[in-house]
């Protein structure tokens, strides 16, 4: 079939487009004409329909986001910011470091092994294009209830997926969460951090500069995978009979993305490119769109050199396909021959498309005739902005007024009772038949992995300079208060690596909510955006990337909203690093922080089926304190481990079972409060006998309360009265996930 | 006893990076006959006696919920003696 | 000293090798899978990954790399050589270890800090090991598990070729808990968990796999 | 063009977990007819016209050297159509 040309598009104004299949509006579409002054080719049309998609033109969430920018501290570590594929800090040495999290869900429900496969490629090239070689991978996760059958079928697939092409790109896996909750039953969340590593110089951007400068596409070739992929998977509502998107699938293919990473790295080494972009959601329309967009805005491509594996393609096709492991770069001409043999070193295909031009028209040609001409910046980066009505949920206040009651447990066997049935529970039990299944030791710099508070990565091995990372949400606090629950993932995620004795730095976020289209859902969105950008304020730590992920709902049911928070932060000297478990007897045991009755959104409320409450309010200026004194004190922590969800009672067996060693534990005041509470700003430490007094003196002066709470040593648990014997607790501990998942 | 043979294969539009790594290999080790390379699977079921044509049935039952992907997968099923 | 790591396409832990092998003060020299020489080196370290994907079998097309037709000649004149993993796979599959490395038998892919018992140290890459001695190091693989007939069990026994043996929980269905063997010789060593990833504990669990790299050097030394 | 089918599948004697993890998951999902489960590969490779006595030898070589591992795996092929 001929294609549809420009010449035939101004030719024939009154022809019926499938706009609206393709998810556009009418007013969207009534602009495309307007921006073009004609109707737009059916090339055309296909590319302002994914780059419009909600996915990729943030087009919701945009209003919002703008406080990220409008909010940020100042940071002389900030060496790129948001708008790029992913932010970069300088963290001393020369070194930048670059790291941020994405979403695949609705891909890894249709498919889970291949969905979270490509989740994980797509943001490692993400962060291979921003010039780093990608050091590490964490994978925050979200299911539905732990023993329903959707559960077992996405969960096995989700988790090998991961392992899957991360193993196989010889990432270290450091960490990540498995969180369960009937909210994500249908609609699992899948989100991947990549981060990685640089010399300053080094920092590539995504842009088009130079006429006459080279259009190359390398890596894989390119075929009919995920088209539509991106309007139609990420940016609908996802019905479960939705059995005709299922071609939509993608497959990765891990083994072309590594020899790819470490082709582009000798690339990069050699100083060949001087704009590059990673071909992810929207494809090739979105990899020149938006180098052309952010360059000087001319580039010409011959569409019909795009090397394919499936030769029936249409022009169209071509434009949307999503084919994993491609990339796209801008080379000068003088540079193109070394260019192309490094490629064939690594027998990467490499094709060149085009060039960038003088002017400001993103032209594509098909066998010599337009087929494409538009202003790429009205693709890439002017599309449609959305103020989407906001209402208060009537929920929120109704919840807030309940006063919850919880279990109470007092006496030593209803205490011991509920300290197996909270670490048995799938949110609380070990997560180690999940990470057994990723490499943490590939690249040999993983100093800190699961079940460490954060994972940490050494960057020189000469200086053993550091970095840490940690994610967190807390989405049954995000549900009662989106404003506070997002400060408070934020304050957890930074204390998680402080614990470690890293300095918090710089943040990254995934932003999981239902539609957007519904008041109530852009309500709790505005308020997490507000409370991230407020805390990132306070905290003085920069928001430098992320990713929103809207639609993730099963029938007119949402999801909790889930704001994975990231934070990563510096360590001078990674063998200084403080684990979250002491390995010897003798030591004293501290509890840092004050304990209030918090059980609004608890796992000790959760298990239970009690909802409702008021979540803690953050005192970020607090938790900064805290921070400082993990920080000033890390050298006489033996060990130090936060206390997040599962309160004392979850960290604390945590830090007994890690290395076998048990614990005298004196408690105060009602048993559930003192094990089950989960007020934010409270660390365990142990420390020697002799440095009591040291612990004591800065905490006072950072204003940090701090109290003794028992010794290490023996082979059980005691709590007062209650005794676990450790056997007994490890078998709790672990047996859920085998039972589980086999 | 007879054997049912379940043989699947990666769907034709769906990227199969084995079959490719494959067909990459063969004509460095001096084989130039493949135009292309699919890799699949292949199940051989054992049963008792000859299948009737519910056990098939059953079999096919089988194939599509736990052998193949329906997905990304197209599989067949046939008895083989 | 010049110990060869190999590159394959696809390979993840050459870089940790060649840090294993200057942590035992060698010089560790890089080989490249299109390499059609040496380049002078005394041993061989093929490491672990996932050369070409391992799409087929676990080393299946590695074994026809250039760079490999000379570590096959050399070997079988006595050159050491370690494959680790991935490395062990393409030793078999190039018939220069036998038996063959098949999926876990829990099916999934497994990283875990694996206890062994070395038994056998009298070869190129084991010397420095006292016989008998438990170690442990990381294991990490979806295809660790060795299979061969009971005939060629029978001689790697009876011949005490097994070099290191799997204590503690059976991680992947091996046949007699073999994690390790050697050729005759006892110049070629393949073993299933990873000596790179245990020099430092720091970074691994111990450092309960130098010994792996100062054999070698101790053996080159001596010759 | 034709197709040529190699089946490669794990000697009887050598140990097939994934084999066995299906025939034990069959009766869970309400499936009892299998006595036994064997996994292994089905091999498409496309050729330009029918096949050669020489073409189909080489095939034979290529599976015995690459596509299967004869110290595990037996292997056959044949020509689809
Ligand atoms: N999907 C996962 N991938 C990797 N590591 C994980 C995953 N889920 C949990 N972990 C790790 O398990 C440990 C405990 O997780 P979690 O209970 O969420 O920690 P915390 O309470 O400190 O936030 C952490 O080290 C975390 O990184
Ligand atoms: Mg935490």
């Amino acid at each position: 079939m001929a294609s549809d040309t420009v010449l035939k598009a101004a030719a024939s104004p009154e022809t019926v487009q499938p706009f609206a299949e393709l998810g556009l509006k009418v007013d969207e579409y009534a602009r495309i004409r307007e921006i073009l002054g004609r109707r737009p080719t059916s090339s055309e049309l296909a590319m302002y329909s994914v780059m419009w998609s909600e996915h990729c033109s943030y087009k919701s969430s945009k209003v919002h986001l703008r406080q990220f920018g409008e909010k940020a501290p100042y940071s002389a570590a900030l060496l790129v910011g948001i708008g790029e594929n992913a932010g970069v800090v300088d963290v001393g040495q020369g070194y930048a470091v670059t790291f941020k999290i994405e979403s695949h869900n609705h891909p890894s429900f249709v498919e889970p092994y291949q969905g979270a496969a490509t989740g994980v490629g797509g943001i490692v090239r993400d962060i291979l294009t921003m010039g780093a070689r990608p050091i590490a991978v964490m994978d925050p996760l979200r299911f539905g209830p732990a023993d329903a059958p959707d559960t077992r079928r996405v969960l096995p697939g989700i988790v090998a997926g991961i392992g899957g092409y991360g193993n196989c790109l010889g990432l270290p896996n450091i960490g990540g969460e498995i969180v369960f909750h009937e909210s994500y039953s249908g609609n699992p969340l899948v989100n991947a951090l990549c981060v990685g590593v640089m010399k300053h110089e080094q920092i590539k951007l995504a842009k088009a500069a130079g006429p006459g400068n080279l259009v190359v596409l390398f890596g894989a070739k390119t075929g009919g995978d995920g088209i539509g992929g991106v309007s139609v998977l990420a940016s609908e509502t996802f019905n479960a009979t939705g059995t005709a998107k299922r071609p939509s699938v993608q497959v990765g293919d891990p083994f072309t993305e590594k020899v790819l990473i470490e082709c582009s790295l000798e690339i990069f080494a050699e100083d060949l490119v001087v704009g590059i972009q990673d071909l992810g959601g929207a494809g090739l329309s979105c990899a020149t769109s938006e180098l052309a967009s952010a360059g000087t805005g001319g580039m010409k491509v011959a569409l019909d050199g795009v090397p394919l594996r499936d030769p029936s393609l249409s022009p169209e096709e071509i434009l949307m396909s999503e084919s994993q492991e491609r990339m796209c770069a801008i080379v000068e001409p003088k540079n193109i021959k070394r260019f192309l043999q490094i490629c064939e070193k690594w027998d990467v295909t490499a094709t060149v498309i085009g060039e960038v031009t003088d002017g400001d028209r993103l032209v594509i040609t098909w066998h010599g005739e337009i087929i494409v001409d538009v202003p790429p910046r009205t693709v890439a980066h002017e599309g449609p902005i959305y103020n989407r009505p906001i209402a208060k949920p009537s929920y929120v206040e109704k919840l807030a007024s309940i006063d919850i009651k919880v279990p109470m447990p007092e006496s030593p066997s209803e205490v011991r009772e509920a300290i197996l049935k909270l670490i048995s529970s799938p949110n609380m039990a070990d997560k180690s038949w999940v990470t057994s299944q990723y490499d943490k030791y590939v690249q040999g710099n993983t100093i800190q992995s699961q079940p460490e508070d954060s994972g940490m990565v050494r960057i020189d091995e000469s200086t053993n300079l550091g970095v840490a990372i940690s994610t967190d949400a807390n989405a049954p606090w995000s549900y009662l208060n989106p404003y506070e629950g997002a400060k408070l993932a934020l304050a957890e995620a930074a204390r998680n690596i402080a614990t470690a004795g890293a300095k918090p730095l710089a943040v990254t976020n995934c932003l999981n909510f239902g539609s957007p289209e519904d008041p109530g859902v852009m309500w709790q969105f505005a308020e997490t955006v507000r409370g991230l950008a407020d805390g990132c304020l306070e905290m003085g730590l920069p928001v430098t990337g992320g990713n929103v992920s809207f639609y993730n709902q099963t029938a007119s049911v949402s999801i909790l909203p889930t704001p994975i928070v990231g934070v990563l932060g510096i360590i001078q000297d990674v063998r200084e690093r403080t684990p979250m478990a002491f390995d010897r007897a003798g030591l004293q045991l501290f509890l840092l922080g004050e304990t209030q009755a918090d059980f609004a959104g608890s796992e000790w409320a959760g298990i239970h089926k009690v909802i409702g409450g008021k979540t803690p309010i953050a005192d970020l200026h607090k938790e900064m304190k805290l921070i400082d004194l993990l920080l000033e004190g890390q050298s006489i922590f033996e060990a130090a481990h936060d206390l997040s969800q599962g309160g004392l009672a979850s960290t604390i067996s945590e830090m007994v079972l890690k290395n076998n060693v048990g614990a005298q534990i004196k408690i105060s005041g009602p048993s559930a409060i003192a094990l089950f509470s989960e007020t934010p700003g409270r660390v365990v430490v142990a420390i020697e006998s002799f440095n009591v007094q040291l612990l004591i003196t800065l905490a006072h002066r950072n204003g940090i309360a701090c109290k003794n709470i028992g010794v290490t040593g023996g082979n059980d648990l005691l709590i007062n009265d209650t005794l676990i014997a450790l056997p007994e607790l490890r078998k709790a501990y672990t047996e859920t996930f085998p039972r589980l998942f086999g | 006893m007879a054997k049912i043979v379940v043989d699947v294969m990666l769907k034709p539009e769906i990227l199969d990076p084995q079959g490719q790594a494959i067909g990459s290999a063969l004509p460095r080790l001096g084989f130039s006959f493949a135009k292309s390379v699919r890799q699949g699977k292949r199940f051989e079921i054992e049963v008792e006696g000859q299948p009737t044509q519910i056990q098939l049935e059953e079999i096919g039952k089988a194939a599509e919920t736990l052998l193949a992907n329906p997905v990304i997968e197209n599989f067949s099923v046939r008895v083989e003696n | 000293m010049k110990v060869g790591v190999v590159t394959f396409p696809g390979s993840l832990d050459d870089r940790d090798a060649a840090r294993a092998v200057r942590a035992a003060g060698a010089e560790s020299v890089a080989l490249w899978h299109a390499d059609a020489d040496l380049h002078g080196v005394e041993a061989v370290i093929l490491p672990g990954g996932f050369s070409y994907g391992d799409y087929l079998r676990c080393g299946a097309i590695s074994r026809f790399a250039p760079v490999m037709s000379m570590i096959i000649k050399q070997a079988q004149e006595g050159m050491p050589v370690l494959g680790i993993c991935n490395g062990f796979q393409v030793l078999c599959e190039s018939h220069l270890l036998p038996g063959a490395l098949t999926r876990n038998h829990g099916l999934h892919f497994l990283c875990t800090d694996q206890k062994l018992r070395i038994e056998k140290t009298d070869t190129a890459w084991t010397s420095s090991f006292v016989s008998g001695v438990e170690i442990v190091i990381p294991l990490k693989n979806g295809e660790g598990s060795f299979q061969c007939d009971d005939e060629t069990l029978e001689i790697l026994e009876r011949e005490g070729r097994v070099v290191a043996r799997y204590l503690g929980d059976d991680p992947n269905g091996s046949r007699n808990r073999i994690a390790g063997i050697s050729n005759a010789r006892g110049n070629v060593v393949g073993l299933m968990p990873h000596p790179e990833h245990a020099i430092d504990p720091l970074t691994g669990p111990s450092a309960d796999g130098l010994p792996f790299f100062t054999s070698v050097l101790t053996q080159l030394v001596g010759k």
